[in-house]
Parts: structure tokens; sequence; C-alpha cells
């Protein structure tokens, strides 16, 4: 049996043993993601040396098959859930663990990797399934009400989206007789193919939470436990996105009209996520605005990066999907741990507290660093190349929007780090630092995993440059 | 080996600045060793390295992080003098850092954050291209941020959202310069008299936009009007970070990029045959007049001192904007001399609030009977800047004069004269007040400093005293910038 | 004679100095002050004058050497910096400022003494800078009302001096490509940067309408400052003036009209100004004004009439070195005066203290009517029109000096007795007294055989007493009185009482603007019934998008291949 | 073919009508409803589909039954969510 399949059957095989003994779950959840990281590595070295990796799963044949490929791209996603996944676990083990959460959260991941790895479009709608329904259990699990609610209407929309996505497949099929990714060149031909297409990305933004569909998120997300909320914002949106991008891919240059439509939105999402962000109240919901900000900045890539087969852009928006995923999984685990220690996650109370910044404010802070971009983080590199070639086709009316969403971003996320500088006359003289706890150690190193990465990132860029199946 | 230097001298202050982070507020002797021996190592380090250069040794130290894209450290004469400055003055500044914040709180914090500060500076110095320099740039900008809020107060909090609204948009408007250079000119590397090739023939408009965009992004730190409001708003933080801040890292920064971007990265005759330096030397000039008239005004000490930096260091971006080596001489030896001297005027200014808790210019009557060696080197500060013979300011306002004839600028002479007269108008008065009025009474005696607060302001007066006095000495400032002209102009 | 270095004759007060930092030799130090300037004397006096001196690694590369002008005013300064400090120990004995007063002192004697042997630009204009800032400490160094406003004018004119000189410096150098000092009168230097240099220093020389400074400064020193200031200082402004002037190589009218009009204003308003002060130390100054007019008026000749210079130049030393010596004898009396009680000794003082007086005054048979004769006598070959009222100038000068003197006299005769004044303060003054008998024979300065004593030559001083006489009567008649005018003639209108604000302070300015406060609503979160409004409008919207012509497809199956960027 | 028609339309209708109540009501229970009305209308759509020309094709069919399976499921769920809801509410 090979990596491929054994990266997607791990996780669930480990979802389904976690919930049979729940004594046992921390233990063999941390394994199994363990085991899954590993997993991760060698496909990704497998596909660096001989290029894309396929197995099609029992003798169904395309156009109906059900095959998994692994390419660079998927490569690369993997990558990020595993090194997510590692530090979530890490901080989730060591906590106190809530009945139910290995269980979904080996799910999610065994969903995002199906999801990853499948090449048809009715893969990717199960996978798809899977993915919701565990997220919107990993919401509930707060089990207060306001995450009750949050979980509700995040399945809500969730359904809605995944029926669009259905009855998209559906007339895709109609139209094409198939239904793995080559499908999506031919769908583009035809005006029902098109608005097939349209279905499943409209059902997609709402999975994406992709402004102005984004309404059910900034709850689900706030409300959430640290370790779930870092999962849902840093990996399960990301599923979306990354189908977003894998349609426009496959596309090519017939999938124009989804583009422009997902970078008008994206701009859309940066601004308005970005100002809700400066007026939010409570950290958690800053950093959940942030987040429909950052998803906002990622499908504006997407959508500006004009036909795959010409142009290298879209490697800006996986590079920018890669770094947010690091940073805003290091945000809230840091926000947990920061809302632990201080008892409370009011912004405006940040900086009056008989308790010195601990490490965790320090990896906001980090994380911060890039999440706006700054140098010498991945995002910033992801920025670097979306600019240089926005410059290169004339789309200036792009970058500017881009500085913009930049600034601002710098300005919320400034409004919670210089509250994390408090000092002087706020601090009592005898206040100390909070004890660290592993959550520091999983939060400090994502965030400076999003640091560094810029500095490596030649790694991810090779992966990505590896042609498709 | 020839790696290995600059790697070293990095990392003795960017592998510094974590360890102390993570050390808790109690590790008071550790850390100050550390920190010393560090800063101590650079120093030594730095010498090595400049008499490297002196000789004509060359170092690379490349890492590529993308394609097209990498980090590549160097050292050409340019870096040596700014390395020398923020070393010397680092270690002269941590130890005077370690007298003022005498039981004070989030000590580990601050001295972590003053060491990443250096960190970039050295790391600016050393940039061996535009991408490089952007990065330390920013870090620099964010190492900055927590040294001026250090004391926490509201204040404080709001000089530092201004000063990061600043950096940072300034940093955006470098940002898109650079990805635009580099979309047009590919990898921009600093190499004497420009890189940039045909560009100029082939795509004037764009370049000249670049360079507004990248002399608007280090203006914002060289405080160039109108971009230097953030300035005097900053005079929250502790001295040692204004003296850092203003003697070294970020206004040098400024001046530093400047002069990369003209010499290293467009090229004099580029500069020049695009039209471009007239409007930048016009800038400097407004500059100085404009932060010698704000700077009358002001009471608060250290504002005034600011307001004289806004003025003060436009000298450099004069220089390198008149296109005459002589200018460019005077510019570059200003570099060194404006660092030295200012760094002097404000740990002086520290130890008068330290000391007697003197904080206005109106409040300094008799601090010549009340601490007279601070008020001595704060003398030596002053007249320097004034330009008064035989200290350093003099030298390079000499070749700032010299060089604005050799530009065929008459009008800088009245420049200089004008603005000399303003700084004896804002700095005499002081000077007068220290010495020439009477204690008042009712002033009850201050405390008494220990030697990590005397030390360094002696010392750097003492630097002002010699960078004038033997100016034609070898290895002097000036000699060294004569050095590194007669690279960039042949 | 042992062959001194030339560079210790600056070095000596400044080693002095830096000694001063050890608090404990302090008292010792002390006495050795008028010491300091025993190196320059010697230098001055040595037979074959020192060698030059070329440190390359000072400032831009300093030279020094001792030309025979040089040499001459350096004797006279050496001697008075010397006794001076001595009045100045004894009067500043308990003084709890006095090591302020000796070290500013200090500096202005390494000044002094610097610029006089200085070759290059840069360290002339240093040592002229040291010079004129350290004397701003002389000149407050009472901390009265009087001092701080006089203080303020001096510093005001001397930075404006200084910078003036720099600018001029600096074109000269340009121009001219070298930093030798002695460029500046050479060929190729624009007139505006002589103009500019010379500007400088005529603020220096004292010369109208710069002079305001003077008389202020004057009063508002002790005693001993003033003489040096007086007697050395200004004559620094002369000695830079012969140095960066075009003297006889070619005519400049332009300059020697505007030089010759200064120093006739200054002939005018010296005896009208001070005749009506009231402090003798005051009419001093006045006086002082009106000898460095006539030098001055010299130097416009010599610009007016290049071949002159020759003669001019010595008549000019010779007429420095009496000024200098007379006037610091006067200014040193002024303490010896309020030293002693009034009666025999008080008279003895007024006696001695107006042989200087008469010798500037120019009474045939003193140093001083040998100077001014050679001054006439330099002067016969003049260009036509000249000459119609240089010689009335002249007389006008010995006129307004002697007025002056007798006015001096007067006030010191009727100033009271100052018991703090220690006795011996008398001592250094009788010394100058002496020295300046003996000076004049010393001093390496070509005295002019003056010709036949004409009565003529009597008139200025005997009409100056007969004037003061009917003054006197006319006073004692009809009890007119002089009122003192405010001090500080034009200025006198900035004249202030002291107030908090700093020199030049104006109100603080507006605060900055706060930017960057955001105000913070109630987040409103969205409810989901608007959300699926949301998707309906989405999905409609995309799927008229999709209906829209199609763009340019690529045909289905051809292999879709990534290239990186 | 009118029958098709009949469905594509009653299926539109259905859809439309599930997508207004979905807006339009707060209440937890009626958007439940409101989304597998809204599920039912697309399987409708969605047979029309399968009808090709020749004969019924089997895989939109099977698309169906996934889409009821799932629908099931998550209706439960959204009951269960509901219910605790509720039950947060009472507390």
């Amino acid at each position: 049996m090979s990596d491929i399949s054994l990266i997607v059957l791990l996780p669930l095989l480990a979802a389904v043993l976690t919930a049979a003994l729940p004594p046992q779950a921390a233990a063999v959840g941390a394994l199994a993601t363990a085991l899954n990281a590993l997993l991760a590595a060698n496909l990704g070295r497998q596909i660096l040396q001989g290029g894309p990796v396929t197995e099609a799963i029992g003798d169904w044949a395309a156009p109906l098959g059900i095959a998994f490929v692994a390419d660079g791209l998927a490569g690369v996603m993997l990558a990020m859930t595993a090194i997510v996944g590692l530090a979530v676990s890490l901080q989730a083990a060591a906590g106190p663990a809530r009945a139910g959460f290995w269980p979904l959260w080996m799910a999610t991941l065994g969903a995002l990797n199906g999801l990853f790895l499948s090449s048809d479009l009715f893969n990717i709608y199960v996978a798809f399934e899977i993915l919701g329904l565990a997220a919107v259990g990993l919401t509930a699990l707060a089990g207060t009400r306001a995450a009750l609610r949050a979980a509700f209407d995040y399945l809500t929309a969730g359904l809605v989206g995944s029926l669009l996505v259905l009855l998209g497949i559906a007339l895709s099929y109609s139209v094409t007789g198939r239904v793995d990714m080559e499908a999506v060149v031919l769908l583009t031909q035809s005006d029902t193919g098109r608005i097939a297409l349209a279905l499943i990305a409209a059902g997609l933004v709402v999975k994406a939470a992709l402004f102005p569909l984004h309404f059910w998120m900034p709850a689900a997300h706030s409300s959430a436990a640290p370790a779930a909320s870092a999962l849902l914002s840093a990996l399960v949106v990301k599923g979306a996105l990354y189908l977003v991008l894998r349609l426009s891919l496959e596309g090519g240059a017939g999938t124009e009209f989804l583009r422009n439509t997902l970078a008008v939105l994206g701009a859309g999402g940066m601004l308005w996520g970005a100002w809700n962000a400066l007026r939010a109240e409570r950290l958690k919901l800053l950093v959940a605005h942030s987040t429909v900000a950052q998803i906002g900045l990622i499908a504006l890539a997407i959508g500006v990066a004009g036909n795959p087969f010409e142009t290298g852009l879209w490697q800006a928006a996986a590079l920018l999907m890669l770094s947010h995923a690091l940073a805003k999984a290091a945000m809230f685990l840091a926000v947990g741990r920061i809302a632990e220690a201080l008892g409370h996650d009011r912004i405006s109370g940040l900086n009056r507290e008989e308790l010195r910044p601990g490490p965790a404010e320090f990896a906001f802070a980090i994380a911060a660093i890039s999440l706006v971009g700054l140098p010498p983080t991945a995002g910033f590199i992801g920025k670097w190349f979306l600019i240089e070639g926005l410059i290169d086709e004339g789309g200036i009316h792009w970058i500017a929007l881009i500085l913009l969403g930049t600034a601002l971003s710098a300005a919320y996320l400034s409004r919670v780090v210089s509250r994390c500088l408090r000092g002087g006359p706020h601090v009592a003289a005898t206040a100390q630092r909070p004890p660290w706890r592993t959550g520091d150690v999983a939060a400090l190193g994502l965030a400076t995993g999003a640091l560094l990465l810029g500095l490596a990132a030649a790694l991810p860029i090779t992966l990505l440059e590896t042609p498709f199946a | 080996m020839s790696s290995v230097l600059p790697l070293a001298i990095l990392m003795t202050s960017l592998g510094v600045a974590p360890v102390i982070l993570m050390m808790p507020d109690s590790a008071r002797r550790l850390r100050t060793g550390f920190n010393l021996a560090a800063a101590s190592l650079k120093v030594a380090l730095v010498a090595w390295l400049s008499y490297e250069v002196a000789h004509g040794a060359s170092f690379d130290l490349r890492h590529s992080i993308a394609p097209g894209l990498e980090l590549h450290l160097q050292a050409d004469a340019l870096s040596v003098l700014f390395l020398a400055l923020s070393s010397i003055l680092w270690l002269l500044t941590t130890i005077y850092a370690v007298g003022y914040l005498e039981g004070g709180t989030d000590r580990s914090r601050f001295f972590g954050f003053f060491s990443l500060c250096v960190a970039s500076t050295v790391g600016i110095a050393m940039a061996g291209n535009l991408f490089t320099f952007l990065v330390f740039f920013e870090l620099l900008t964010l190492a900055t941020w927590p040294l001026v809020v250090h004391r926490g107060t509201s204040e404080a909090h709001r000089a530092g959202r201004i000063y990061l609204a600043y950096t940072l948009g300034g940093g955006l408007a470098l940002t898109l310069g650079t990805i635009w250079l580099y979309a047009l000119a590919g990898e921009v590397a600093f190499e004497p008299r420009g890189v940039l090739g045909e560009l100029p023939q082939t795509a004037p408009l764009a370049l000249t936009a670049i360079f507004v965009l990248l002399i608007a992004g280090v203006g914002v730190k060289a405080a160039l009007v109108p971009l230097h409001g953030w300035l005097p708003l900053s005079m929250v933080a502790p001295a040692p970070v204004s003296a850092l801040l203003h003697a070294v890292a970020v206004v040098k920064a400024g001046a530093f990029g400047i002069m990369r971007i003209v010499y290293d990265v467009y090229g004099v005759e580029t500069v020049q045959a695009m039209g471009l330096a007239a409007p930048l030397a016009g800038l400097a000039a407004l500059t100085i007049l404009w932060g010698s008239f704000r700077a009358l005004t002001q009471d608060d000490l250290k504002k005034r001192l600011a307001y004289s930096t806004v003025s003060q260091v436009s000298y450099i971006t004069l220089g390198v904007a008149l296109i005459s080596p002589v200018a460019a001489i005077g510019g570059l030896a200003h570099l060194v001399h404006q660092g030295i001297m200012k760094i002097t005027l404000f740990l002086a200014a520290g130890n008068f609030a330290e000391g007697e808790g003197v904080k206005t210019v109106r409040a300094m009557d008799g601090m010549g009977q009340r601490m007279p060696g601070a008020m001595l080197a704060f003398t030596v500060g002053a007249l320097g800047m004034i330009g008064i013979p035989p200290l350093a300011g003099f030298v390079s306002k000499w070749y700032l004069g010299a060089g604005g004839l050799d530009a065929g600028q008459p009008m800088v002479i009245a420049l200089l004269a004008g603005s000399s007269l303003l700084n004896a108008a804002y700095f005499l008065p002081i000077l007068y007040r220290g010495w020439f009025c009477p204690v008042p009474e009712g002033a009850t005696p201050g405390r008494r400093l220990g030697w990590m607060l005397a030390i360094p302001p002696a010392t750097t007066a003492t630097l002002v005293l010699a960078a004038g006095l033997l100016a034609s000495a070898p290895f002097s400032p000036l000699g060294w910038t004569r050095f590194i002209v007669s690279l960039e102009y042949l | 004679m042992i062959a001194l270095p030339l560079w210790l004759v600056p070095a000596a007060p400044l080693a002095l100095l830096v000694l001063f930092a050890l608090p404990q030799a302090r008292d010792a130090l002390r006495t050795l002050l008028p010491l300091a300037a025993l190196p320059a004397l010697l230098a001055a006096l040595a037979a074959p004058s020192p060698m030059p001196v070329r440190l390359d690694w000072l400032l831009l590369g300093a030279e020094f050497a001792l030309t025979d002008i040089g040499a001459a005013f350096l004797f006279f300064t050496a001697a008075l910096w010397g006794l001076a400090g001595w009045q100045a120990l004894r009067l500043l004995a308990d003084d709890p400022h006095r090591d302020r007063f000796l070290a500013c002192f200090l500096l202005a004697m390494s000044g002094n003494f610097g610029l006089l042997i200085a070759q290059d630009m840069a360290s002339f204009y240093s040592f002229f800078s040291m010079m004129s800032l350290a004397s701003w400490g002389l000149v407050l160094h009472g901390g009265g009302v009087a001092q701080r406003f006089a203080g303020k004018i001096y510093i005001a004119f001397a930075v404006a001096g200084e910078v003036a000189l720099f600018a001029g410096l600096a074109m000269g150098a340009f121009a001219t490509g070298e930093l030798a000092l002695s460029a500046m009168g050479g060929e190729g230097v624009p007139p505006l940067a002589v103009a500019l240099a010379a500007g400088g220093l005529l603020v220096k020389l004292g010369a109208v309408p710069l002079h305001l400074w003077l008389p202020l400064a004057h009063s508002a020193a002790p005693a001993p400052a003033s003489a040096v200031l007086s007697g050395a200082m200004l004559k620094a402004g002369l000695f830079g003036l012969m140095i960066v002037l075009p003297l006889g190589d070619a005519a400049w009218p332009a300059a020697a009209a505007t030089l010759a009009a200064m120093a006739l204003a200054g002939l005018v308003l010296a005896p009208a100004l001070g005749l009506v002060q009231g402090d003798p130390k005051s009419v001093l100054a006045y006086s002082s004004i009106g000898q460095m007019s006539l030098m001055a008026l010299g130097l416009a000749a010599a610009l007016a009439a290049p071949e002159s210079w020759s003669l001019i130049a010595p008549a000019l030393i010779l007429l420095a070195t009496v000024h200098a010596f007379a006037k610091a004898g006067l200014f040193l009396g002024v303490p010896a005066v309020w030293a002693s009680p009034r009666g025999a000794t008080r008279r003895a003082i007024l006696l001695t203290l107006a042989l200087p007086a008469l010798a500037l005054a120019g009474l045939p048979g003193t140093g001083g009517f040998s100077a001014k004769d050679a001054l006439k006598s330099a002067l016969v070959d003049m260009p036509q029109g000249w000459m119609l009222w240089l010689a009335p100038a002249l007389i006008l000068a010995s006129l307004g000096t002697a007025l002056l003197m007798i006015r001096a006299l007067l006030l010191l005769g009727s100033a009271e007795h100052k018991p703090s004044v220690p006795p011996d303060a008398i001592l250094p003054w009788f010394g100058l007294v002496l020295l300046s008998g003996a000076g004049l024979s010393l001093a390496p300065v070509s005295v002019v055989a003056s010709a036949s004593i004409k009565l003529a030559d009597f008139l200025p001083v005997a009409m100056a007493v007969v004037f003061a006489l009917a003054a006197l009567v006319l006073t004692r008649a009809t009890r007119l009185r002089v009122d003192p005018p405010a001090p500080g003639e034009l200025l006198g209108v900035f004249r202030r009482e002291p107030e908090p604000e700093p020199l030049l302070a104006l109100p603080p300015p507006p605060r900055n603007s706060r930017g960057l406060v955001l105000r913070r609503g109630r987040l409103s979160v969205a409810r989901p019934e608007q959300g699926s409004l949301a998707i309906l409008g989405m999905t409609a919207a995309l799927a008229l998008f999709a209906l829209l012509p199609e763009p340019a497809a690529e045909p289905p199956g051809n292999p879709p291949e990534i290239t990186g960027p | 073919m009118i029958s098709d028609f009949a469905f594509l339309l009653s299926g539109a209708g259905l859809i439309g009508l599930a997508l207004f109540r979905l807006a339009t009501s707060a209440d937890l229970l009626m958007r439940v409803l409101g989304l597998n009305v809204l599920a039912i209308g697309i399987a409708m759509v969605l047979l029309v589909a399968a009808r090709g020309a020749a004969g019924t094709d089997a895989v939109p069919q099977a698309f169906i039954l996934t889409g009821i399976v799932v629908l099931v499921g998550v209706t439960a769920a959204l009951l269960a969510l509901a219910e605790r809801v509720a039950e947060a509410r009472d507390e």
C-alpha cells in the first residue's frame, strides 16, 4: 500500500481508534500526527525527485476513476497541514483534552489529505462533506451557547455550499460525462458547463468564507476552543481555497471569469475584514476578522494570477496560503494562551494587566509580522512575487489595493502588539511573567517557522514548480 | 573566512538578541556581561574588518532564498564607515543604558531589542543588494518600536503608534520601489557608480518614479521634511534609545540608504543626468532650515535636540545630493560626525534628567556647577553642531561649503551660514544658562551618577574633539571618507 | 636665545587649562596664569624668529609661522594677556566663579596667540572663533543685568562675524584651491569672499556700524578682560584684515571708499557718543572705537593707494602697539583707582593714568604722536581728493580722543572707592605703565623718528583742554548735568530686564495632531439570513457571468503544462 | 419533453422557496426544513440532468443518493445542535 493511500487512510483509522478508546486518544492522535508528518515529508521528497505521484484506487479508471494524484501543489498543502497539525496536536496533547477532540481532528486531517490528493470532483465532494462535518464538530466542542450557535450557522452555510457544489458537479457531469479534473477544461467550453463551474465556485466561496459569504466565520472561529480555531482558520478554509486554486489551474484560460470574480471579492474581503478587525473589541474576534482579510488577499492573489499556463503568479498565492496557515495557527494558539493567562481577551484590557507579557504574546507579535508580510517572512516573499508579477502585467490598481490591505493589517495587528508591550505605570513592579506552557512552545514554534520560512522559500517554490499530472 | 567575518559581525548582535530576550530580568549580572562582551567583540571584529577592507580584501556572504532573490552581505568602504560608527557607539550606548536603566523593569526586553536594533543597523551597513537592505531596514523598524514605547506610558504608546505609522508607510514605499526596480532590472546589487546600465535611456519615467518611492521610503527614517513628524514625538523614549535612534540606528539608516540609492544603485552620473539631484538637494536644504526653525521654539531639551537632528541629518543628504566629490566628503564625514556629536548631546541630556531631573531648557540654569562633566560634554557637542572649529562639525561644514561651490551652487554657503546661525541661536542659550546662570535656589542636589553614565558622554565628547582636531590624520572619519569618495567618483 | 617651538605659544595656555581639570592642583596652577603668556612673549622677542611648524595631521593640515607683523602683534598681545591675567588673579581672588573666568581667559588667550601665528585658514579660523567664543564668557562673567544684555549682543555679533568669516574663507579656499591664509590676499579670490571675510573681521575690529557690541562688552566685562578685549582682541581684527585684504598689489577704490566711510563715521561718532557716557570704562571703549577707526582709515588709504602700503603698514603696527599698551594701561587703571581711597594716592594714580591718556591723544613726544605722525606722513601721496579730508580726520581723531580721555579721567577721579577691590590690584597696572614706557623700545616695530615737532601738533590736545574747561565751567554754572544714555545705542531698545525666557525662545508650538486614534464602535455580528441572501445573489451573479460570451478558450484535451515563474 | 420542463420548473421553484425561507427566518427548525427543501429541489434538477438522450444515466442518480445521505446526516447534526442551543439557552 503506497504512501498516498496511507496518508489518507492513516488519519481516518486514527479517528476510529481515538473514538474507540478515549483514554489513549491523545497518545494515538499525537502518534498519528507524527506519522502523518513523516509520510508527508516522504511524499514531498518523492515529488521533488520524481515529479507527481499517481495512484488509482480500486480498478475504476478515468473518467469515473477514483485516482489520487500528488503533485507539487498537493505536496505543499500536505506539508502545511502536517506542520500545523503537529503544533496543534502538541498543544492539545499537553492541555486538558475535550472529549471528542481527537476523533474530530483526525477526521479533519484525513479529509484534508484526501481533498488535497483526490483528482476527481466526486472524491473531492465526499472529502468536503467529511471536512465540513468534522469542522462543525470542532466548532461546537467548546460547548458554550455562542459556540453552538456558531456551529449551527456554520453547518447551515456549509450544507448550502456543498449542495451548490453537488449541483455543479452533477451539471458538469451531464455536460461532459466525466468527473475527473480533465472535465474542468471541457466545462469552460459551454454555457451550461460554465454555469456548473460557477455553481461549484459559489459553493467553495461559501466554504472558504470568502467575502461576502464569510458571515458565519468570525463567530465560529472566535467561539471555538483555541486548538479548534487554529485548525479551522489555518487549515479548513484552506481546503476550499485550494480547490478554487485548483479549478483556476485546471481551467486555464477558460476560467478567467472565475478569476476576475475572485479578485474583486478578494479585494472586498481584504478591506472589509481589515475594517472589522480594526473595530473588534475582543482579541479572538480580531484574529478571526483578520482571517477574513487574509483569505481575501489569497483570493485576490489567485484571481489576479491570470492564466496559470502563462504566469507563475499562482505560486505566490500558494505561498501566501502556506505562510498564512502557519502564522494564523500560531496566532490562535497564542491568543488561547493569552486568554488563559489573563482570564479574558478584551483588547482594551491587554495593557492594564498585573502580568508581564509572556512568550505567548511574543509569539503573537512574530505571527503578526508574517501576517503583515514584512521581510523576511514567507508572506513577504509571496507578496513580493505577486507585486512583481502585477508590475509586469501592469495591474497597478491591484498593487495599490494590496498595499492598502497590508497597511490596514499592520494597523489592526499593532493595536494588539502595542498593548502586548505593556510596562511602565500600568504594570505593578511585582508583576511576573506567566509560566511557560506547551501551548507557548507550539505557538512560538509555529510563529518562528512562519518567520524563517521566508529564508527557506526556495524549497516550497521548487516544489510548486514541479509540473502537474 | 571571507564570508565568516560579516556573519560573525552580524551574529554578535543578531544572535545575542534572542538569548537576552529569553533571560529573566533578575539575571542582571549575566545579561550585562554577555551584552558587553558581545559589543566589545563586535568592535574588535569591525576593526579587523576595516583593516582588511583598507587593504583591499573583499567579503561576501550569499544565501539564495528564492529564485531571483538572495540575501547578500558584503563589506565595502562605505559599509565599514557605518559599521565602525554603529559598533563603537553601540558599545558606549550599551554601557550607558546599563547604568541608565538601573533598577528599571523589562530590562531583558529592552536590551534584547537594543541588540536587535543594532543587528539590523549592521545588516543595513553590510547589505550587498537592495533586497537585503530592505529586509534589515524593515527589521530595524520593528526592533526600534519596543524601545520607543519602552516606558509604557500612554504618551509613549502614542508616539510608538505614530512612529510605526510613519516608518511602516515608508517601508511600503520602499518595498514597492524595490520590487519595481527588481522587476525592471533583475537583481539590484550595490555597485559603485550604479547598476542600471541602459535603463535610464529605455525607461526614464519608471526610474524616476522608483527613485521617488525609494527616497520617500528611506526619507521617512532620514526625517526629511515633511516626513519627519515621528522623530520629535519619539523623544518619550529613554535617553539611550533617543541617542541610538538619532545618532546611529534609525536616522542614520535612512541617510545611509539615500547614499546607497544615489551612489550604488543609480550612480551619481545617472542621478544628475535624470535631473533628480537638484530636487533632492532642495528638499535637504528645506529640511535643514525647517528643522532649525522648529528647534528654536522647543523648550523640552530632547525635543530641541530632536529637531536639530532633523536639520543636521539633512547635511548628509545635501552632501550626497550636491553631485560633487567635495560635498560628498562633507556629507559622508557628517554621517560619522553628526553621530558622535548627537550621541554626546543626548547622553549628556540623559544625565541631566537622571542626575538633576532637568528636562527642559529653562531648567538648565547653573548646570555647569551642578554637573560640570556632563555640561562640558554637552558644550563640546553643541559647539560641534554649530560648526565651531576645531570640533568635528566644522570639518563637515567646511567640505560641504566647498562642495557647494564645486557643484556651482554658491547658495549652499548661504544655507550653511544661515543654518549655523540658527544652530547657534538654539544651542548657545542652553550653554548660557548652563554656565552663566546661577543655580536656582531650592534646587536640591541630585543623585551622584555612576561611572556607567559618566564615561560614555565623556568618551564621545573626546571623539568629537579628536575627529575635528585630527581630521587629516589617517583613519580619521575624514580620511576614510576621502577613500570612499575616491571609489565613488573617478 | 633658546629656539622655542612655535606650537608652544598657543599650547601653553591650553596645557594650563587642561591641568585645571585636577581640582587639587588648581590653587597652585592659578598663580601660573600670567606665565602662560611667557612663551608667546619669548617667541615674539626671539632674535631669529622661531622656525615655522607644519602639522599635517592637525585639522586640515595646520601650519604655524611667525611673520614680522605677527611678531609685532604677538609682542604686545602677550604682554597684555600676561599682565591682565595677573590683575584678574588679584581682582577675582575670592570670586566663587573665578575658575570659570580663568578657563575662558585661558581659552581666549590661546586663541588670540594662535591666530597670530596661524598660516592656514582652518587653524586661523579655529583660533579666531576660540577667542571670540571664550571672551563671551569674559563678558558674561559678572552675571548682572548689564552683563547679560552685553553678552547677548556680543555673542550675536560674534557668531555673525564667525559665519561671515567662515563663508569668506571657504569661498577663498575654493577659488584659490589652497588653504594657505596668505592666499586670501592674493590673486583670484572673488571680491565677495574678501568682503565676507573682511566683514567678519571688521566686527571684531569694532568698525562703525558693527561696533554696537563693543561699548557694552567693555563696560560689562571685568577690567582685566576689558583690557585684553580692547588692547589685544580688537587688534586681532586689524591683524586679520591686514592679511585678507589685497593690500599693496592693486587699488580697490570701491572697498577703499566703503572702509573710509566706516572709519570716518567711527571718528565722528566715537567722541560724540563717548562723551555722554557715565561709566569711565564705556568712555574708554568709545575711544577704542575711535582709535580702531583711525587704523581702519589707514587700511582704506592703503586700498586706495597700494604703493603707500609699505609706509602705512609700520605706521599701523606702531599705532596698534601704542593703543594696545595705552588703552590696556587705562583699563587696568580703573581697578587701581577703585582700590585707592580719595586723596594723595588716588591723585598720584590719576596723574600716572594721564600719561597713557596723553599718549593716546597723540601729545607730541609720546609714542602716540609718532604713530599718528607716521600715519600722516604715509598718507602724503594719496590720490587726489583724499588729503582734503584725511588731514581733518586725523585732527578730529586726536581731538576726539583727547576729549574722551579728559572725560574718562574726570569720571575716574569722581569714582567712589571700592574696598572690595584688593589694593594689590594696582601692581599689574603699574607694571603695565612701566612696560608701556619701555614697551615701544622693546617692541619689534620700527619707530619712525618723528619730524620736528611743530606747535600745530599741540593744537588738538590744547583745544581739547580748552573745551573741557569750558564745559566744566558751563556745567558748574548752569547746574547742567550729563545724563548717561541707555547703553547699547540703537540696541538699547532691545534691552530688557532679566526674564525667564531663554534667548531667542519663542512660545512653544501648537502640539502635533494626534494621528491614528481609532474610534471603536460595537461590532454587529452579521445574521446568517442575510448570508443566505448573499448566497442567492452570488449564485445568480456567477451564473450570469458564466453566460457572458466566452473568452478565447483553448481547445479541450491539450495537456495542461504549468511552468514556474 | 414537457415533463423535463415541469421538473426543472418545480425544482427551481423549490430552490427559490427554500432560499427565501433560509434568508428570512431566524428560527432554527425552520431553517433545517428550508435546507431539506433546498436539497430536494436540487435533487429534482439533477433528475432532469440524469435523463440524457440515451436513456437514464446512473451517475447523477448516484450523486442524488449521496446528496440524500449527506442531507440526512447533516439534518441529524443540525437538529442535535439546535437542541443543544435550546438547552444552552435554558441554562
